[in-house]
């Protein structure tokens, strides 16, 4: 429905309290942060970007833990299928 | 008539209107110039004009874009580019300073590509007609080898290169145009493909069944257009394909996808299999490996060639489509871009 | 991290696959709505369907902001785009969306001045430069995109721009769900909830859809695996007999969502009593349009437009397509005379329509794609 | 930069910028095309650029305006023409249907001049941009004669020729924009001179000095240019000089010199003399006779040379001038165009 | 009859030249002044002076009137160009004149709306066709124009096309001779007189030249044997010892001139206290403007032009060219710096102007050009 | 000074008092007439044309007569130069 791209904040232009440089891949673009007012950014945050505008911040303690579940399923399945390989070697 | 970028829309009107108006055997619109003899000699012809918006970009401007454009279609038809003419048509009032610019940079660009400009016309159109400076360039290359090339050599097994990353052209006139504020250090990567292609005969000589530099609509683009003239399948790693970090990132912020981004130094080489059924010799089934690696040193072993690739295969099912396996690991079409990739928010 | 490749890991996706396989029961079929348009278009980009099993269908929902467009109101922008001294400004999105007379493209064909732009506050911009003209942004967008809009608006009053209004055609997600929930030809077993909407609305107006309708819905990212963990979330719901609104997407997502934003749109704009939607007709309270205090930038207000209800093409069968009753390519006229070139619904114009998505990167049986690239 | 109609102004600017920048021993400006060996074949290469307003005109349009602009720089190198280029730049929402008639036209001509469009490229530009469409094709031939032709090969004694009535395609564009409201029987002269030249050859073969279509700037640019590059005189006499009594009625009109108006079907001639030092070897100081007239009469054998003439001769005194013989018996210099020729009414 | 192949005969000319040659007195040199730029025209198109003794020089005079235009006039018809929604319309031999800061053509490049047309009436046409626009008609022209202006102002003011005017830059021809009969540094033995400026006129204003100044002067036609004619009537005069004014051109000029076409000017325009002519200086009571009653047809007063006097350039030597003080040839950057490519002067521009005529058609002595073709 | 043509009239198209159509070499253009009120023009009738104006109807008689001097000049130039050559003969 909405194209939203992370972008890392590397500036935040003084006098300005709602632009922000963030940095795509290596590309930059200046985008409106008033959308974020009341929580505090600095260059190094993440945040979602639509149509030049910051929509969120991007909490990077609930993606780690995201991929965390991620890695578990995925270990889980080794587990499995080597449990699998075992098996059948057995039989 | 919709804008042209290489799409669908612009292919369908030039092939409806010209080949039924110019109908003759040397016309072929899917190659990118003809091929004939003249007096016993075979030789190579072709043209394109160039209307690009800036003129000046960073890593080119309009001069050299339309003089490797030229350059590189008479490469990719195997022929070495010999001599270029080139039709101005100047806006009223055009800075001579620019024109001065523009033409130092093609007589640079021909030089580099040992060509030369031998003949040429100017017209000047009103105020607000041309956007500045039109160019159009035609030129004549000398075929050295027997076999032919084009897009409907592929053959089952064969495999599939491009000789570096991807996109860059096209990512640099979109930011150049300066409307969407977006900063990246991208440039242009025109650039003469003659000596690339040289290389690469000299290095696998008739194993090579098809070469087409990249240009409107992408890569993407060509691969079709392959595909479906050879009425082959054309299967491509998503994860092979070069694409610069930068041309990433812009393509990611505008919807885009770099497959269907113009590039103007860059091209799609497919090379024979050799006989164990995908193109390679070593009996794996893999492309990889005989011809395509010996294709992709001699492309790696030139400056233009540093980024090369093998980035697929092709395979008999389905004919007439590309497939890209997603770095995902799952499966889609890479169909032919509708109009010009247009920026997007959805 | 760069919260994008991570998502994309083939590893992770075939054991999630695993996981979505075991959770099925034998004999049973899923039927999941992916309301979001965009997620559509990562199903189909990435060829994600290969790791679902048969037994799992994802029904495409309504969540195309370019789709639910009706044609009259695409002929009321061109209306204006045609009126002296008028720059019309538009995300690249809807340029090629045919309205009963054309498109934007054919529009600018014909001599008007249509600009796409990247955000609202380009057009603004460009009103700014360009103070002699008329400056017309094209709202269009769920609540993803609508508090840029009104923020751009508020810019606008702030720095007095009289030359630049806004064309309103936002519109909001939850009454169109409760219209495919309330529609008697649709079986669904759970919905894949927009995650960029939920940014700014939260996951709260989900509620009702779990709590009065059963189903279990997931807000769920844009990545592959995003989407794939979201159907997986699903199924372990449906197997735990649980219908809850679960949040997949906690990286971006607030429980709350963004109530500056809601506030900006509040201030702004104002719930239409019923508004158009291509394929789905008229629903109530579906759609913004400027409040009365911001009169000077409506320009709904300021321009005369026609207004005309535009009957969708005979043989288009996108509302059954945005309901998800039938995939695309069950419509009659799928690839043959609407084709994203000539398109005669607007699912087949956006990249993000069901019928562009699957035109694109799917029109191929899943099957013959699988055998074909091992 | 000012309007370009082969005038001083727009030859300086070509010649300042592009000799500059493009100087290689092939670029002949003041020639209408290159001409070269490749792999042993000696070939003709030109290319010229068409931004003709109205698109559409009593007797052509901008498509049979280019096939034939094209096949006649090719011609008047002495090359039988082969082979065509066509690059289009069309104006957003330009008419499918004006399309169409373009490329049928320019398929016509094309089967007239028995050559061969074989490759193309199309541009779509931004609304008000192009005026609808520039043509631009370029055009390679074949050399079959080894004796010289061109603009610097005239001696004195050497005859000089028209292959018909001047004017009419100039004057036809500028009735045709319709602004002038002035109705007049006359039609653009636009022709493929490929036979006329073929025949011209055939008769007198050895003795032609130098061939030049008279297009933009007219026959007095072409004999200028014929005076300077030789280092002669060319002496015209103004009664000879065949004009239809529309042209000149029109230029009467418009205060406009019909030598300085544009054809696009005939060209000039110049054949050597015969050894009496006037060129007709009948020793009588006159250039008419010998081989002048059989150059005339081979001319007038084809049916695009009915009106040829016999105009003017070749001298050594003034160098790098044309003289014009008055039909009231006065003399006066014929010199390089200003820019366009206007409409003047003092 | 056609009234122009008919007096272009070479036999009748050497029959006349002939008598010239026979009516000069051995040992005298004559100087006649054509007054008019068309009579120069003509006399360096057909080589006219081929069939002159070298003992008479013809004398170029003021009566071109793009050459007499100073260079702050043409800045202000650009300032004029440059106003929002203006179209100047001009004939085409104002394009390449210069000002200070460039010609009409320069504009244009620059983005202005100038357009070339045949007649006023055609610049009045542009005016109905886009109302929207601002149209500016650039005339010049001695009285021969004046009454088509005039006439077109009448037209416009009857069907009340509001967006029509003029920007008015009349001269008349009589001051200007006057002017140069009594500069000091001249000898004149009589004048050609100005033939299409006497369709308008009639004969009787020069009369003042035959008793004041003990002048001949002969209306001319402008075939080159009306004006071999006028020299040997004007010889004829001089043998006789006679100073009258004669009407060589009865044909077409009727002696009283063209009563409507006087009453038309003097209906529109009245003479204007003074007015600068580029070369010549300011000449009193030598051009006309608009009067007060057609003010909404006056561009001077519509728009605010700038009206800067601009000095002619150092090496100009116009005036004296224009006096017939100086042949062309003798000015100092005469095809050096001054070409029609590049004119210093307003002389090099116009075909009409002494120095372009030369430059364009004899540039090369007579002796050597005469030798040349035998 | 001013670029004058002489056209002949070859239609006054009905119900127009000031304009006429006039023939230059077979080349047309509708000019005004309105100058040349109270003088009765038909087709047939030559005018001196400027600016899309005409200026003045071209009196035939006058033409001639002109014509007729430069022929007398002409003639008695022949009998001169026939004289002179007799003369010479007679020598
Ligand atoms: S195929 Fe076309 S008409 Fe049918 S549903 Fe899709 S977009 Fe609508
Ligand atoms: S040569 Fe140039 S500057 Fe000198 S008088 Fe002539 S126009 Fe003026
Ligand atoms: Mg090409
Ligand atoms: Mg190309
Ligand atoms: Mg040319
Ligand atoms: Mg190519
Ligand atoms: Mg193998
Ligand atoms: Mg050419
Ligand atoms: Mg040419
Ligand atoms: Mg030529
Ligand atoms: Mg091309
Ligand atoms: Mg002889």
């Amino acid at each position: 429905m909405c194209l939203g791209i992370p972008g890392e904040i590397v500036e935040i232009p003084p006098g300005q309290t709602d632009l922000a440089r963030v940095d795509v891949s290596g590309v930059r673009r200046v985008v409106n942060i008033g959308l974020l007012d009341g929580q505090p950014l600095r260059p190094g945050d993440w945040v979602l970007i639509h149509v030049g505008f910051a929509l969120s911040k991007i909490d990077e303690a609930e993606a780690r833990a995201a991929l965390e579940f991620l890695e578990g399923i995925g270990q889980a399945y080794e587990d499995e299928l080597a449990a699998l390989r075992d098996s059948s070697i057995e039989r | 008539m919709a804008h042209g970028a290489g799409g669908k829309a612009t292919q369908t009107l030039i092939e409806a209107v010209f080949l039924d108006a110019f109908r003759n055997p040397l016309l072929e619109p899917l190659e990118d110039g003809a091929v004939f003899a003249a007096g016993g000699t075979r030789l190579a012809f072709t043209t394109d004009s160039y209307v690009v918006s800036p003129l000046f970009f960073p890593g080119g401007d309009i001069g050299d874009l339309a003089v490797n454009g030229t350059v590189n279609d008479l490469a990719v038809c195997g022929a070495r580019p010999l001599y270029l003419s080139a039709g101005f048509v100047l806006e009223e009032g055009f800075p001579v300073e620019d024109l001065r610019r523009i033409s130092a940079s093609m007589a640079r660009a021909a030089a580099a590509a040992e060509v030369s400009i031998v003949t040429g016309d100017t017209k000047v159109v009103q105020r607000g007609k041309a956007d500045g400076c039109y160019v159009t360039t035609a030129g004549v290359g000398l075929l050295e080898r027997d076999a032919p090339l084009g897009v409907a050599h592929a053959r089952p097994g064969d495999a599939v290169l491009v000789s570096g990353p991807i996109g860059e052209h096209g990512v640099t006139i979109m930011l150049a145009r300066g409307e969407l504020d977006i900063e990246a250090d991208v440039t242009s990567d025109t650039a003469p493909l003659n000596g690339l292609v040289t290389a690469l005969l000299a290095a696998v000589g008739g194993k090579v069944r098809c070469l087409r530099d990249a240009t409107r609509g992408g890569v993407a683009t060509i691969l079709n257009e392959i595909a479906r003239a050879s009425g082959v399948a054309v299967v491509v790693e998503e994860d092979a394909v070069p694409v610069r970090p930068a041309v990433r990132g812009a393509c990611e912020l505008l919807g885009i996808d770099p497959l269907y981004v113009a590039c103007e130094g860059r091209m799609v080489v497919v090379v024979a299999g050799d006989g164990d059924g995908d193109g390679d010799g070593d009996g794996d089934g893999d492309a990889e490996g005989g011809v395509a690696d010996a294709a992709l040193a001699a492309l790696r072993s030139h400056p233009l060639g540093e980024g090369a690739a093998i980035v697929g295969r092709v395979q008999d099912d389905p004919p007439g489509l590309v497939l890209l396996k997603t770095a995902f690991g799952g499966t889609r079409i890479v169909d032919v871009l509708v109009g010009d990739p247009l920026p997007r928010i959805c | 991290m760069r919260f994008v490749d991570e998502y994309r890991d083939a590893d992770k996706a075939r054991a999630l696959s695993a996981r979505i396989a075991s959770l099925c029961e034998p004999g049973r079929t899923y039927k999941f709505m992916e309301v979001c348009g965009g997620h559509t278009h990562t199903i189909y980009k990435h060829g994600l369907e290969d790791y679902l099993p048969e037994t799992i269908t994802l029904v495409h929902g309504p969540g195309c902001p370019v789709c639910v467009i009706p044609m009259g109101r695409v002929d009321d922008a061109i209306h204006i785009a045609e009126q002296p001294d008028v720059i019309m400004t538009s995300f690249g999105d809807m340029m090629r969306v045919p309205g009963g007379r054309g498109s934007f493209f054919d529009s600018t064909a014909q001599g008007a001045d249509i600009r796409m732009v990247y955000s609202p506050l380009d057009a603004l911009k460009i009103a700014r430069r360009e103070p002699d003209r008329r400056v017309v942004f094209m709202a269009i967008g769920f609540e993803t995109t609508t508090p840029s809009t009104a923020m751009t608006v508020l810019r606008a009053a702030a720095e007095d721009v009289r030359n630049f209004s806004v064309f309103c055609n936002h519109v909001t997600i939850i009454p169109a769900i409760k219209a495919i929930l309330d529609s008697p030809d649709l079986r669904l077993d759970g919905f894949i909830g927009p995650g960029h909407v939920s940014t700014i609305i939260g996951c709260r107006p989900y509620e009702f859809i779990a709590r009065d309708y059963g189903r279990p819905l997931v807000v769920a990212g844009f990545e592959p695996l995003d989407i794939l963990q979201s159907v997986y979330m699903l199924l372990l719901q449906l197997a735990e007999g649980r219908s809850e609104v679960e949040n997949q997407y906690a990286r971006v997502v607030p429980w709350a969502g963004n109530v500056k934003a809601l506030r900006a749109i509040t201030e702004v704009m104002e719930l239409r009593p019923y508004f158009e939607w291509r394929g789905l007709g008229f629903i109530s309270h579906s759609a913004l349009r400027m409040r009365e205090k911001y009169a000077a930038y409506d320009a709904e207000r300021l321009f005369d437009i026609p207004g005309n209800r535009v009957a969708d093409p005979k043989a288009c069968q996108c509302g059954e397509v945005l309901k998800g009753v039938l995939k695309p390519w069950e419509c009659k006229v799928f690839g043959t005379a609407c084709t994203p070139e000539t398109p005669i619904g607007t699912c087949m114009v956006s990249s993000e329509g069901a019928c562009a998505a699957y035109y694109n990167f799917g029109r191929f049986s899943r099957q013959r794609v699988r055998e074909a690239t091992r």
